[in-house]
């Protein structure tokens, strides 16, 4: 069954079309990746869904219930939490009460969100620093306590927006086994990434987006194989190009 | 902005506070060695936006005591031809700021009797601290002398231990009232229209409570009932009202710079009414008339006090000279000299009780009528509750900048000005 | 205290400092060096209310980031709630307090309400413009007493009526329950969800919802808790000055106390408050006692200049500085070690 | 209908003069988005200046307003070299309460030095004069200062929007480290910037003496009423201060007369909440 289930999304900025008529569906307890180039509108969709912005048109279904142009605290209450691609650590906190803020979600008790955050915080290995604040942290150390924090809302539905990107090869091998150790857990992801490496070997499904359309939604495998995709990423020529040398023939 | 709080920090504050505490309180309030010495405290309004008259009380009541303490057989007043009072007490002077604020008014009393440990009070100008600082004394059974607060309430609290010296704002209505009245008949001035201009703040409500009691008394109608914030950037649209309502009469409660703003913003509307008579503070600092010039004249107000009074009360010209040299020759206005009556009758009565109680002093006060050169009319005595019962004003006008008394008839030495001359004929 | 928080216990070793310190207070009086009736005890109680004003907007404007200047509306609330009850109706304070902290609390929601909606400088000005309408709706409002005030008469002394005539130990020491009552509350909030959730909320407000955190009901609940607070303290001043008028109690002059003593001991720390008015109501009280008899407003201008260096040096307010001091004083330390 | 454009006009004039105090504050607040609390009193002390200068040298306010212009200048610039220097990059709040301090230090100053006694020039050039349009007075005095009120808002205007220096203000205004990397001296420009801001508030404040009487208190107002401009018209809007400031005056005086003169205060600052409500930065804000 899809958890979530995106119909139709178009959000216009004034005259700037962000996302037209974007659709697709996650189900539950899988891994989906949203990728595209840059400007194609990813965190707008996610800014969407997550109740930041409210769609122009279109409807947002999460766990089958409408949740177009909630509000973000009600959205993420419901179990549809997300990251920030460019990182908000609530700075002059420490980095255990950052994580302390999203375990409080579900927890009013204080016993049960202290074990909570100490949970997500090892989970995300950010023990060594969890003391510090978070404004001291590196940006590796901010991009893992923003998703040590959406965790400690147990969510359902995990969104983490570019929390690789900028990152050394090795941690991003450790986040892939985060990710994997998450959803043996249960909880659904999607992920937005403008680096493939590594996504295509633990998603299950693929949406491509450019210019704010979606031009692609499959498996990772047929995925890489997409001419629309090639085109998006590596732009007109290079794809006529591949085309020709894949047909064999040459036009001028 | 957190900190990780460590327990260095919490007993840091720990010092800080007991610091705070400890280390000013002792030293203070230590007396002078000697022994005849009887410490009256003072308290005005010395910084804020009164600060202007605060100081000027200060600087009277500071004048007063100059002459008890010292020999001034030139003067003509009750105590000066001895030093000291009692066999040689000296009255020494603690002075504190008021601010013009009733808390700091309240805080600075209990400061002065507890700490200082002064054995009365003289004070406080603004009649909002006035009520909260004598309320202090009477608690204490302490003596709080009176000089200018002017709202009645003041004196209908039946305390034992208050006394004020300047007419109220009820008197001065009644005052106002009549002379309006004796305008009418003397004059066939017709005046059945009052308009009432007063800034919002105790003193001006209460006296324009007064006024319109007083005024309905006496059948005249008010048109105009123009309260305004004090400090206020201009006055435009209370004059405005004023003219627009046009009343004969005006009668107004401003301070220093309200006043004269009033009166300019009057001239550039060229309009005024046919008589304006004000309460005391803003008309009749000396400052005025010099500063505003012709602007200034044909208006009129209570005044218990101005050199040109002279001819009445010949003893203040000496006691004047003194004072001005506190004030950089600023002479003596209705509100100051009444502090420094405040301060020579409580040493009269002092001398006469013999006895520094101040419960003794209080009956003594109550009890007699006393001598005060410094009093149009020469004299003081006190009701119940306070009240100087002998308490007078005149009320005034300003012509070619002095202050030349018009009514009641028999203190009168010039004819008024009726009415109120244009100002392009000036 | 953040720090450390990572230890489960509720009650810490700090609370036991505080505990500590609280008694230490309930005995000062005892000594004889407070007299019931001295200028230093008048300074305590002072302290101890002006700490308990400052920490009142602390829960708003330090814990939760959001910067008023219109606090002195619901201490003057509060103020007249004291003073109508017992001047107006003739009754015991004890309902007019409640009364006055309940319509604090709600003149606070309706205010903010919109005023949460502006940021920065926007809502700073919007805060000092409220202050003066209040100010001069007051001023003109016959009910409240307009600008004549409101003036207590002396009534029987005691906690029934909450005011003493002769000895401020009975003043001192309601200051002190206030005081506690205030420190109480922000301590107990400080480690449970609703502190946490006010620090989210003033370190980013989206960040804080997109976790969960409503934010517009914790800045609200907050105001109206700090409201309400500070009413209580608004009660206690106008009975311990038996006097209640616009200009003493809804003035800019008493929004800016709250705010200083705040920030100058440090905002959104529990001890901030405590410190800030150690320092600036002594330095307050005693420059007046000394140099405002003089009449030159020195002990104002010494005041600006102190605020001036404090704000200008230490922005983080004096546990900024003893904080730097401890810093100092423990890298010397590993120094020598060393 | 005469009266209504007596208030009306008596509105706009004071209005105008609100405006020059407000458009000095806007400048500050739009290039280093600093509330500076101690703009009423540099009014304070400009009136001083030009009313020792009258007093003493017999120089006319019409003429000392410029001494006045160039003496608040230079305590603008001691007052950002001093203090607001240190104040930059940190809350907005820092700034505010230090400036907070520096008006009562100003403030108190002053009364220390010249006493807390009101002030007037008596026989200035204008004092006092008016002519007659119809039934409609104009007082002299007034409509002077709102003529120099428009004559600076604009040369303001023109300063920073088609001058090399005006751009280099601007650019420093959107984003100081760009504004460094292309070679602009940032900090010389936060000096001017507040100088000039200073020099506004000094005009109008040399002119006053003309009509209104000096003494310690005599800023406050009118520094609350410029902070409620500044913010009606928007961030940094030069333009937006000087309709709003002159909006305000209209107000004030409509209320002050058809409602009831205490609550002309009551009505300008409940028609700032009203502004911001409808739109949270201001009339010409974005």
């Amino acid at each position: 069954m899809a958890l979530l289930e995106v119909h139709d999304i178009t959000m216009k900025f004034g005259e700037l079309v962000a996302n037209c008529q974007v659709s697709f569906t996650v189900d539950s307890q899988s891994i989906v990746g949203l990728i595209g180039p840059n400007g194609a509108g990813k965190t707008t969709l996610f800014n969407c869904i997550s109740g930041l912005c409210r769609p122009t048109k279109g409807k947002v279904l999460f766990d089958g219930e409408d949740i177009t142009g909630r509000k973000p605290y009600v959205i993420a209450a419901k179990g549809a939490v997300r990251t920030f691609q460019v990182v908000r650590p609530l700075k002059d906190m420490t980095v255990f009460d950052n994580v302390l803020v999203g375990a409080f979600l579900k927890r009013s008790d204080n016993r049960q969100a202290f074990e909570k955050a100490h949970e997500c915080i090892r989970l995300c290995g950010l023990e060594s620093v969890q003391g510090k604040l978070a404004g001291e942290l590196s940006i590796g150390g901010k991009k893992r306590l923003e998703m040590a924090r959406a965790l400690a809302t147990s969510p359902k539905l995990l969104m983490l927006d570019e929390v690789m990107a900028g990152l050394t090869s090795t941690e991003v091998k450790e986040s892939m086994d985060v990710i994997e150790k998450l959803r043996s857990t249960g909880l659904t992801l999607m992920i937005v990434e403008h680096v493939l490496e590594g996504l295509m070997s633990i998603a299950d499904k693929i949406v491509v987006l450019d210019g704010g359309l979606k031009i692609a939604e499959d498996s990772p495998e047929r995925i890489v194989n997409d001419e629309r995709v090639i085109e998006a990423y590596l732009g007109a020529k290079y794809s006529q190009r591949y085309k020709q040398r894949k047909e064999g023939g040459s036009v001028d | 902005m957190s900190f990780r709080m460590s327990k260095g920090a919490f007993w840091a504050t720990l010092a800080v506070f007991l610091v705070g505490v400890f280390c000013f309180g002792p030293g203070m309030g230590q007396t002078l060695a000697q022994e005849k010495v009887i410490k009256i405290g003072t308290l005005f309004p010395l910084t804020g936006p009164v600060a202007t008259a605060g100081q000027r009380c200060q600087a009277a009541v500071q004048t007063a005591v100059e002459i008890i303490n010292n020999k001034h057989p030139e003067l003509k007043v009750p105590l000066a031809d001895q030093e000291g009072i009692l066999d040689g007490y000296k009255i020494v002077l603690v002075h504190a700021d008021s601010q013009g604020k009733p808390d700091v008014g309240k805080a600075e009393a209990e400061r002065l009797f507890n700490q200082e440990g002064v054995w009365a009070l003289i004070g406080s100008y603004n009649s909002s601290v006035s009520k909260p600082a004598s309320l202090v004394a009477e608690r204490m059974k302490r003596i709080f002398m009176c000089g200018a607060s002017s709202s009645a309430a003041l004196t209908q609290r039946d305390m034992n231990f208050f006394f004020r010296l300047a007419p109220t704002d009820e008197t001065e209505s009644v005052e106002f009232v009549e002379t309006l009245k004796w305008l009418n008949q003397k004059k066939k001035a017709n005046i059945e229209t009052i308009g009432l201009i007063y800034e919002n703040s105790e003193f001006g409500k209460h006296a324009a409570g007064e006024a319109k009691k007083a005024a309905s008394a006496a059948g005249l109608k008010v048109v105009a009932d123009v309260p305004f914030s004090p400090g206020a950037t201009n006055l435009n649209s209370e004059v405005q009202t004023l003219k627009n309502a046009n009343p004969d009469a005006v009668l107004g409660a401003l301070l220093g710079a309200d006043y004269s703003l009033w009166i300019r913003t009057m001239k550039q509307m060229a309009w005024a009414p046919k008589i304006a008579i004000s309460y005391c503070s803003g008309y009749q600092d000396p400052v005025i008339a010099k500063q505003l010039g012709p602007d200034a004249d044909f208006f009129m107000g209570s005044t218990a006090y101005s050199p040109q009074f002279n001819v009445l009360m010949p003893a203040v010209g000496d006691v004047e000279k003194i004072f001005k040299t506190k004030t950089g020759g600023v002479p003596f206005d209705g509100d100051s000299i009444q502090e420094a009556v405040a301060m020579l009758v409580l040493a009269q009565a002092i001398q006469k009780a013999g006895v520094l109680d101040a419960e003794k002093v209080a009956e003594t006060l109550h009890a007699n009528t006393w001598d005060s050169p410094l009093s149009l009319g020469g004299k003081v005595a006190f009701a119940k509750g306070g009240q100087n019962s002998k308490a007078h004003s005149v009320v005034t006008q300003l012509q070619g900048g002095e202050y030349k008394r018009i009514f009641p008839e028999e203190m009168a030495d010039t004819e008024i000005v009726f009415p109120i001359k244009p100002w392009n004929q000036r | 205290m953040v720090g450390k928080s990572v230890d489960l216990k509720t009650f810490s070793a700090k609370d036991g400092l505080w505990v500590a310190f609280v008694v230490i207070l309930a005995i000062l009086p005892l000594i004889p060096a407070f007299s019931s009736n001295s200028f230093r005890l008048h300074v305590m109680i002072l302290i101890l209310l002006y700490a308990s004003m400052a920490q009142a907007w602390n829960i708003i404007g330090g814990y939760c980031g959001q910067v008023s200047f219109g606090h002195s509306v619901f201490f003057g609330i509060g103020a007249y709630g004291a003073g109508m009850a017992v001047v107006t109706y003739g009754a015991t304070p004890w309902p007019g307090i409640i009364v006055g902290m309940i319509m604090a609390a709600i003149v606070a929601v309706i205010i903010s309400y919109p005023c949460f909606k502006l940021s920065g400088h926007y809502f700073a000005i919007a805060t000092f413009a409220i202050v003066e309408i209040f100010n001069r709706g007051f001023l003109v409002w016959d009910w409240v007493g307009g600008a004549l005030g409101l003036d207590y008469p002396i009534i029987k002394e005691g906690l029934v009526n909450l005011m003493w005539h002769q000895s401020k130990t009975g003043y001192y020491y309601s200051a002190l329950v206030i005081f506690v009552i205030i420190f109480g509350t922000v301590r107990w909030l400080e480690g449970h969800r609703f502190g946490y959730y006010m620090r989210a909320v003033r370190e980013g407000q989206e960040t804080a919802e997109s976790l969960g955190v409503n934010s517009a009901a914790v800045k609200l609940t907050a105001m109206a808790l700090s409201a309400a607070m500070a009413a209580l303290c608004g009660a206690f001043f106008a009975q311990y000055n038996l006097r209640v008028d616009p200009p003493m109690v809804m003035s800019l002059d008493t929004s800016m106390k709250f705010v200083l003593i705040t920030i100058l001991g440090g905002a959104g720390t529990m001890l901030g408050p405590l410190l800030g008015a150690s320092v600036l109501i002594p330095l307050q009280e005693y420059t007046r006692a000394f140099w405002g008899g003089l009449g030159g407003g020195v002990d104002l201008i010494i005041f600006g200049v102190l605020i001036i260096l404090m704000v200008v040096k230490q922005p983080d307010g004096m546990i900024g500085l003893i904080r730097d001091v401890g810093k100092w004083a423990s890298n010397k330390r590993a120094e020598e070690r060393n | 209908m005469e009266t209504f454009l007596q208030v009306l006009i008596d509105g706009i004039l004071s209005g105008m003069v609100y405006a020059l105090v407000a458009a000095g504050l806007c400048l500050i607040w739009g290039v280093m988005d600093v509330i500076n609390f101690a703009h009423g009193e540099y009014l304070m002390v400009a009136m001083y200046v030009s009313y020792w200068l009258g007093f003493l040298v017999n120089v006319d306010p019409l003429v000392s307003t410029i001494a006045a212009g160039v003496f608040i200048f230079g305590l603008g610039a001691l007052t950002y070299k001093l203090i607001i220097r240190f104040t930059i990059g940190k809350p907005g709040l820092v700034a505010l309460l230090a400036t907070f301090g520096l008006a009562v230090f100003l403030k108190n100053l002053c009364m220390n030095q010249f006493s807390p006694n009101f002030r007037i020039l008596s026989d200035t050039w204008l004092g006092g004069k008016t002519f007659h349009i119809g039934g409609i007075i104009l007082a002299v005095p007034q409509l002077m200062a709102a003529v120099l009120a428009l004559v600076v808002v604009v040369l303001l205007y023109l300063l920073i929007n088609n001058t090399r220096f005006g751009w280099a203000v601007q650019a420093t205004a959107m984003d100081r480290d760009a504004a460094e990397l292309v070679g602009i001296n940032t900090e010389r420009i936060y000096i001017l910037v507040f100088g000039i801001g200073g020099a506004c508030v000094g005009i109008a404040g040399g002119i006053m003496p003309s009509y209104l009487a000096v003494h310690p208190e005599v800023g406050s107002m009118f520094g609350l009423i410029a902070f409620v401009c500044v913010a009606m018209g928007g961030f940094g809007s030069i333009p937006g201060a000087f309709l709003s400031g002159i909006l305000v005056g209209v107000v004030e005086a409509l209320a002050g007369f058809y409602i009831a003169p205490v609550f002309k205060y009551v009505a300008v600052f409940g028609l700032y909440l009203a502004v911001v409500f409808l739109r949270p930065k201001g009339i010409f804000g974005w």
